[in-house]
C-alpha cells in the first residue's frame, strides 16, 4: 500500500526512567514516509515512553533510532527539531504564561526568519488561534491548549510529527475534531506517529497501527484490520468482550 | 471466582452490599474547574477482593487518595468499619485499620529491608520520644515485631534481603516489600494502588497469590490495576470508573462485556465515520 | 495557618515593643546595608521614608530580578547571589580608585584609576563575564550530572562563603567608596534627596524597563520565559535550554553588579559583606513576589524596601530588616506561592 | 612542633565542642529527619541570650540553662508550627529569616538594657556562677604540653564540661537514632507519605525533631558563650553555614560525624592558618588576610564535599546525606 522509503526506524528499544527498571523491553517500529501511525495498547504498556524514547526524552539503554538512515538515538530534543521532528506532549504542552502567538513563535524558534510566513500557514489550519493570538495560553481550555500545542509543533514544518494522546481529556466532539485535524495534517505530507488511548477512533484514521503490550511492540497491521481484530479487545479487557 | 456474598447484589453502579466495610457517599473532588471525582455511592463488601479499574485519567488514583485521607474531597462522606472518614488524617486512617500502598513504590531506600518492615508495625511504645530512651520498655515489643517481620519476609521471599538497603531492591521486590510492610500493622483492609505496575512477569504469580492469601486471612482488599488478566484472576467484584464517575459494577466477566466499559476503554462506537467528517471552521 | 501567623507577629514584634520601652529612646543610625537618609522630620517623615523605601526597593530589585530569573529557569535558590552584588561594586572600585591596587597572592601593586564612568560599565561587563564563567564551570556541570537541587543549593552556600571571604581578602575589611565627592541633598517638596541618588534611580528604572523589554519584546527574552514555564517543552520546541540559562546567569550577574554599584553610591561606600547581608532581603523580595516570577521580584523588592523604610517611623530603625523579614514570614504563611505566584500544591 | 600544638589545642578547645554540639542538633534535623534548618545559629543565639540574661537577673545557673533551652524550644515550635506542613525549602527560608530576625532583635538598640545591643554581653557579666562550680584550681594548669587556666574562661573546667556534654549528646543521638522513634524519623527523611500511610503522625515527629535539635543547638550556644562572649554578629548566617560544612564533612546521620567534623573543621582551619603564616611570606599574604584566605578554602571544601563526597568522612555511601 505504501512503497515510500522508510523514514523512521526504531530497533529493539530498551529504555526506562529509573536505574535498573526498564519500561520498554524491546520495542521496534518501522515508519514509511507519509504514513499515519497509531500506537495503541492498554494502560501501562509503555506507549508514551516509547514516543518519548524516540524523541530523546527518555534515555535509551539499548537499541537504536534512525531518521532517514541517520542515527538519532538519544539526541537532544533541540537537535531533533532541527532535523524536522516535532513533538506534542500529552500534558504541559503549552507555555502557560506566554500568549498564543508567543507560543507559536517558540515553535518556530530555530527558523524565526520564516515566522510570519509560518504563522500565516498555521493560521489557515487553526484560524481561531490567530483571532485570539494575544490571549495567554494558561487561560485556555484543554481543547484549545491541544490546538496550540499542535500548532506550535507544526511551526517548524516538521517531516515527522509525534503526538502523545492528543485526544486525552477532550469531549467526544473535540476528540473527533482532533482526529480529523491529525489526518488532514498527515495529508499535507507530514508523517505522523500518534499514541492514543481512544483506540477505535485512532485506528479509524490511521494507515497502520502498532499494538504495544508490556513494553514490547506486539504486532502491527492496518488500522482497519486491527479494528476488527479480537486480539485488541483481548489485550485491553483481558478477554473477548462478549 | 465471584464471592457468594455478591449473589444478591445487582450489577449496577453504586450497588449496596450486604456487609459493607467501606462506604462513600456523594464524594466530589474538583481541581480548579476540573471535576476529577464525582462518585454518588460506593460500597466495598467485607472480606472480598474488589478491583477498581478504568482508563487513564478516570480518577481512580484521586478517589483512592480521598478514601485514604491523602486528599480531601470538597463534598461527601465516607465511612470505614462504622467510623466516619471525613477530615481524617492519613495516619489516622491507617491506624483505624485501612493501610495503603502507592503506585510509585515508596520503599524507604536508605533504610534496610527489616527496618522498613519494623516501621510498619503499630503499638511500638519505643516510637514515643520519652520511652525511646529506655530500651527495656520497648525491646520486648521490638522482638515480637521482628519475629512478625521475619515471617512476612519469608512469605514474600525477601528474608535473604533483610539487611540490605531497600534502595538496592528491584522494582518488583520493592512492591513486595511495600505490601509486606503494610501488612505489619495487621490491617483489616488493604488498599493497593497498581500492585502490578513495573513488576516483572516472573514475580506476578506470587504477587497474585499473596493478594488472594490476604483475603483468606480475613482481610478486605481494594486495588487499582491496569492489568486485566490480574483483575479477572483474583477479583470478586469489579468497579469501573470513567471520567470521575463509577460507570459499572459487577463480576469481572459481566463488567468487561458491558458496552459502556468497552467504550470507556476503547473509545466510543460512533455511528459517524471519521473519514466522512470534515473540519468545520471553529467557533 | 492564620493563627500561627498571628502568634508569630505577637512574638516577634510584640516582645520588641514591650521591651523597647526600657531601651534608649535615641536610636543609632543603621549602618548595615543602607544608611538611613537623614529625614526632615515632622509630618513629612512618612513621605520621606516612603521615598527612601522606593529608592532602596529599586536597587534591591536590580539584584533580585536576576535571582528570580535563575530560580525560574533552573529551580536553584542561589545563595551566592549577594556576592555578585558586592563583586560588581568592588571591581568598579578596583578600576576606579586612585590608590594602588593588587591581586591576592601577587606581590606587586599597580594603579588603574580610570574615571568612574568608564570603570562602572567595564565593571558590569566583567561581572557579566563572571556570570558566564560561573555557569560554565559550576552550574552547567551540576545540571549535566543531575545533581539534586538541595545539593546545588548547598554548593551555592559554599560558593557564597568562598566568594565573600575572597572579596575580603582582596579588598580588605573596610568599606570602600567608589567616588569621593559628596552628593549634596536637594529639597523637592517634602522629599530631600541627592542628585546622584536621583540619577541612580533613573538608571535603575531604565535597567528594569530594559529587563521587561527584553522579556516581553525580544525573541531571546520570550524564550527565557518559555524556559521558565516549561524547560522540557522549550527543548522540544528547539530552544537550546542550556544556552538560555547561560544568558540568564550573565544577565543576573550583570544586573546584580549594577545594583551593587548604585547601592555603593547611594549608601556612600560598600563593604565586602554588604551583598551577603542584602541576600536575605533579596530572598524576601523574590519569595514575597512569587518564586521565579520576574515581575514578582520587582513587586516584592518595592514592598520590602517600603516596609523596611516606613517601619522606621514607628519602630527603631535598626529593626527595619527584622520587620521586612517578619513580613516575609507572615506572607509565606498566608500565601506560600507569593503575591504574583500561581497557586500550586505545596506539600 | 608549635603548629602541631596549635592544631591539637584547637581540636580540644571548648568552642570546638560547642560547634560539635550545635552540629549534633543539626544532625537531628537534617541527618535523621531531612529537615533543612538554615537557622541553627539563631537557636544558638537564643540559648546564649536566655542563659546570659537570666544570670544577669540573678537567677541560679540551673534556671538560666533551662531558660536558654526553653527559648530555643519555643522558637522551634513557632517556626515549625506553620512550616512543617509546607514543602521542605519553605522551612529553609523561614528558619534563615527567623534566625536573622533574632540577630537583628538582639543587636537592636531598643533592647540594649537586656542584650547589650550590637556590642553584646561581656563574658564577665555571666560566667561567674559557672566558674564558681569548678573543681579545678583557680590558676594556670599545665597538662602535658597544654596550658590553660583551671577555671576561668576557656578553662580546663569548661573543656571538661563541654566535651562531657558532647559525649552525652552523641550518646543521646545514638540512643534515639537507634530506637523505634529514630526509625520513624528516618522514614520521614525518606518519604513522608509512606510513613503517613503506616499510621504515624509525621507532623508531630518532625516537630519533636526540630525541638530536640534546636535545644541541643541552644546548648551549643550556651557552652560557646561560656568560652567567649554573647555577641549577636558572631552568630550570623556564616555560623550556620559552617555548621553545615562540618556536619557534611564528618558525615550526616552518623553518631560521631558532627564531632569529628567539628574537630577536623577547626583544626584544619588552624593548620591552614599556621602553615600559611609560617610559609607564605607576609608581603604575599598579610596576617590580616589569613582569616579570609582560610575561609575561602572552607567554602571551596563545602562545594567539593557536596558534589564529590556527600556522605562525609564517616558516612555510609549507601546512606548518603542526600
Amino acid at each position: 500500500m505504501n512503497d515510500k522509503p522508510v523514514i523512521l526506524d526504531a530497533d529493539n528499544l530498551i529504555a526506562g526512567y529509573l536505574p535498573g527498571i526498564n519500561i520498554l523491553n524491546g520495542c521496534s517500529m518501522e515508519v514509511k514516509e507519509g504514513e499515519l501511525i497509531g500506537i495503541i495498547g492498554p494502560n501501562g504498556a509503555g506507549k508514551s515512553t516509547f514516543l518519548k524514547a524516540l524523541f530523546g526524552l527518555v534515555p535509551v539503554r539499548d537499541g537504536s533510532v534512525t531518521l532517514g538512515g541517520e542515527d538519532i538515538t538519544n539526541l537532544r530534543a533541540d537537535e531533533l527539531v532541527k532535523r524536522g521532528v516535532g513533538f506534542v506532549p500529552q500534558t504541559n504542552n503549552v507555555f502557560p504564561s506566554l500568549t498564543i502567538e508567543e507560543n507559536l513563535e517558540m515553535g518556530a524558534y530555530q527558523a524565526h526568519k520564516n515566522f510570519k510566513k509560518q504563522l500565516a500557514r498555521i493560521g489557515d489550519l487553526f484560524p481561531v488561534l490567530i483571532q485570539r493570538k494575544n490571549q495567554r495560553a494558561g487561560s485556555l481550555s484543554g481543547g484549545e491548549r491541544q490546538m496550540v500545542a499542535m500548532a506550535r509543533a507544526l511551526m517548524m514544518d516538521p517531516h515527522v510529527l509525534l503526538l502523545d494522546e492528543p485526544s486525552a481529556g477532550l469531549s467526544p466532539a473535540r476528540q473527533d475534531e482532533t482526529f480529523v485535524r491529525t489526518r488532514e495534517i498527515n495529508k499535507t505530507g507530514v508523517t505522523v506517529i500518534m499514541v492514543e488511548q481512544n483506540a477505535r477512533r485512532c485506528l479509524q484514521i490511521c494507515d497502520r497501527g502498532y499494538v504495544l503490550d508490556q513494553g514490547t511492540s506486539a504486532y502491527t497491521a492496518t488500522g482497519q484490520e486491527l479494528l476488527k481484530d479480537p486480539k485488541v479487545i483481548e489485550l485491553y479487557l483481558g478477554t473477548l468482550g462478549a | 471466582m465471584a464471592d457468594t456474598a455478591f449473589v444478591s447484589v445487582p450489577h449496577e453502579p453504586g450497588a449496596a452490599k450486604p456487609d459493607p466495610i467501606l462506604i462513600a457517599e456523594g464524594v466530589t473532588r474538583r481541581f480548579g474547574g476540573l471535576t476529577a471525582v464525582k462518585v454518588d455511592h460506593f460500597e466495598v463488601q467485607r472480606n472480598t477482593i474488589t478491583a477498581l479499574i478504568g482508563p487513564n485519567g478516570a480518577g481512580k488514583s484521586t478517589f483512592f487518595n480521598l478514601l485514604t485521607g491523602f486528599d480531601h474531597a470538597q463534598e461527601g462522606e465516607g465511612q470505614f468499619n462504622g467510623k466516619p472518614l471525613r477530615g481524617m488524617a492519613p495516619a489516622k486512617v491507617a491506624r483505624a485499620g485501612m493501610v495503603r500502598t502507592f503506585q510509585l513504590t515508596k520503599a524507604l531506600s536508605r533504610m534496610t529491608v527489616i527496618e522498613n518492615m519494623r516501621l510498619g508495625a503499630q503499638e511500638q511504645p519505643g516510637e514515643n520520644l520519652l520511652r525511646a530512651f529506655a530500651p527495656p520498655l520497648w525491646k520486648a515489643r521490638e522482638r515480637e515485631i521482628t519475629e512478625q517481620a521475619h515471617d512476612l519476609l519469608h512469605r514474600f521471599k525477601l528474608y535473604e534481603k533483610r539487611d540490605d538497603y531497600a534502595g538496592s531492591l528491584s522494582g518488583g521486590q520493592r512492591k513486595l516489600l511495600e505490601m509486606a510492610r503494610a501488612l505489619m500493622s495487621k490491617p483489616t483492609m488493604v488498599m493497593l494502588d497498581e500492585p502490578m505496575a513495573g513488576v516483572n512477569p516472573a514475580l506476578t504469580e506470587s504477587l497474585l497469590d499473596h493478594i488472594v492469601e490476604l483475603k483468606e486471612d480475613g482481610m478486605t482488599v481494594l486495588f487499582v490495576e491496569h492489568d486485566m488478566h490480574m483483575v479477572r484472576r483474583i477479583s470478586d467484584w469489579v468497579v469501573v470508573m470513567a471520567e470521575g464517575r463509577i460507570i459499572a459494577e459487577g463480576p469481572a466477566g459481566t463488567v468487561m462485556a458491558n458496552p459502556a466499559v468497552q467504550d470507556a476503554y476503547l473509545g466510543a462506537h460512533h455511528d459517524t465515520d471519521l473519514s466522512e467528517l470534515t473540519l468545520e471552521d471553529d467557533e | 495557618m492564620l493563627r500561627a501567623a498571628l502568634v508569630f507577629v505577637v512574638a516577634a514584634v510584640g516582645i520588641t515593643a514591650i521591651l523597647s520601652m526600657g531601651g534608649t529612646a535615641e536610636a543609632a543610625t543603621e549602618t548595615e546595608a543602607v544608611t538611613t537618609v537623614a529625614t526632615t522630620g515632622g509630618t513629612n517623615l512618612l513621605i520621606q521614608n516612603l521615598f527612601n523605601g522606593i529608592v532602596f526597593g529599586l536597587l534591591l530589585a536590580l539584584a533580585s530580578v536576576g535571582l528570580s530569573l535563575i530560580y525560574g529557569t533552573t529551580g536553584l535558590s542561589n545563595f551566592a547571589h549577594g556576592e555578585m552584588v558586592t563583586f560588581g561594586a568592588m571591581i568598579t572600585y578596583f578600576l576606579a580608585t586612585p590608590q594602588a591596587v593588587s591581586f591576592p597572592l601577587l606581590p606587586f601593586e599597580f594603579t588603574i584609576a580610570w574615571p568612574f564612568w568608564i570603570a562602572a560599565p567595564v565593571g558590569i561587563a566583567i561581572a557579566t563575564f563572571f556570570g558566564w564563567v560561573q555557569d560554565k564551570i559550576i552550574w552547567s556541570q551540576l545540571r549535566r550530572r543531575r545533581v539534586a537541587m538541595i545539593q546545588q543549593m548547598i554548593v551555592s552556600i559554599g560558593l557564597s562563603l568562598a566568594l565573600v571571604n575572597f572579596i575580603q581578602w582582596w579588598m580588605g575589611g573596610r568599606p570602600v567608596r567608589l567616588v569621593t565627592s559628596i552628593d549634596p541633598r536637594v529639597q523637592y517638596g517634602p522629599i530631600s534627596v541627592g542628585n546622584v541618588t536621583l540619577i541612580s534611580m533613573a538608571i535603575a528604572i531604565v535597567a528594569l524597563l530594559g529587563v521587561a523589554f527584553f522579556l516581553q519584546r525580544t525573541r531571546l527574552g520570550r524564550a527565557t520565559r518559555a524556559v521558565s514555564d516549561n524547560p522540557a517543552l522549550a527543548s522540544a520546541s528547539g530552544i537550546k535550554v542550556d544556552s538560555i540559562i547561560r544568558i540568564v546567569w550573565m544577565m543576573a550577574a550583570g544586573l546584580a553588579a549594577l545594583g551593587g554599584i548604585l547601592l555603593a553610591l547611594y549608601q556612600q561606600g560598600i563593604g565586602f559583606d554588604d551583598g551577603t547581608k542584602l541576600l536575605m532581603m533579596m530572598f524576601a523580595a523574590v519569595t514575597l513576589g512569587g518564586l521565579g516570577h520576574p515581575y514578582g521580584a520587582l513587586v516584592g523588592s518595592l514592598i520590602i524596601g517600603v516596609v523596611a523604610e516606613v517601619s522606621t517611623v514607628w519602630l527603631p530603625p535598626d529593626l527595619k530588616f527584622a520587620t521586612a523579614l517578619g513580613i516575609l514570614i507572615i506572607v509565606l504563611l498566608v500565601r506560600p506561592q507569593g503575591i504574583l505566584g500561581k497557586a500550586e500544591r505545596v506539600g | 612542633m608549635d603548629i602541631l600544638f596549635d592544631v591539637l589545642r584547637t581540636a580540644i578547645a571548648p568552642s570546638t565542642a560547642a560547634f560539635a554540639l550545635a552540629a549534633i542538633g543539626l544532625n537531628f534535623h537534617f541527618g535523621l529527619t531531612g529537615l533543612l534548618n538554615m537557622g541553627q545559629a539563631g537557636f544558638m543565639l537564643l540559648g546564649m541570650y536566655g542563659f546570659a540574661i537570666s544570670i544577669q537577673q540573678g537567677w541560679p545557673i540551673w534556671i538560666a540553662i533551662l531558660v536558654g533551652l526553653a527559648a530555643a524550644a519555643v522558637f522551634a515550635v513557632l517556626l515549625g508550627w506553620p512550616t512543617l506542613k509546607l514543602r521542605g525549602d519553605y522551612l529553609a527560608i523561614v528558619t534563615i529569616a527567623a534566625a536573622e530576625m533574632v540577630r537583628f532583635l538582639g543587636r537592636s538598640q531598643s533592647l540594649q538594657g537586656l542584650t547589650g545591643a550590637s556590642s553584646g554581653i561581656r563574658g564577665s557579666d555571666y560566667k561567674a556562677p559557672f566558674e564558681e562550680l569548678s573543681p579545678f584550681p583557680d590558676a594556670i594548669v599545665n597538662i602535658g604540653p597544654f596550658s590553660m587556666h583551671g577555671s576561668r574562661s576557656s578553662s580546663w573546667w569548661l573543656t571538661a564540661v563541654t566535651w562531657g556534654i558532647v559525649l552525652l549528646c552523641a550518646g543521646l543521638f545514638w540512643r534515639l537514632a537507634n530506637s523505634p522513634w529514630g526509625r520513624v524519623l528516618k522514614g520521614i527523611r525518606e518519604d513522608e507519605d509512606a510513613v503517613r500511610s503506616l499510621g504515624k503522625n509525621v507532623y508531630s515527629y518532625k516537630m519533636q525533631a526540630l525541638i530536640i535539635g534546636g535545644v541541643i543547638g541552644a546548648l551549643g550556644g550556651i557552652t560557646w558563650a561560656l568560652g567567649n562572649s554573647v555577641q549577636p554578629d558572631s552568630m550570623g548566617r556564616p555560623t550556620t553555614f559552617w555548621l553545615w560544612t562540618l556536619l557534611l564533612l564528618g558525615g550526616a546521620a552518623t553518631v560521631f560525624g558532627p564531632v569529628l567534623g567539628s574537630i577536623l573543621f577547626w583544626s584544619s582551619l588552624t593548620l591552614v592558618k599556621s602553615l600559611a603564616s609560617a610559609f607564605i611570606p607576609s608581603d604575599v599574604l598579610a596576617p590580616t588576610e589569613l582569616e579570609p584566605f582560610s575561609l575561602v578554602l572552607v567554602g571551596v571544601t563545602l562545594m567539593l564535599l557536596v558534589v564529590f563526597r556527600p556522605q562525609g568522612v564517616l558516612g555510609n555511601k549507601k546512606e548518603l546525606a542526600f
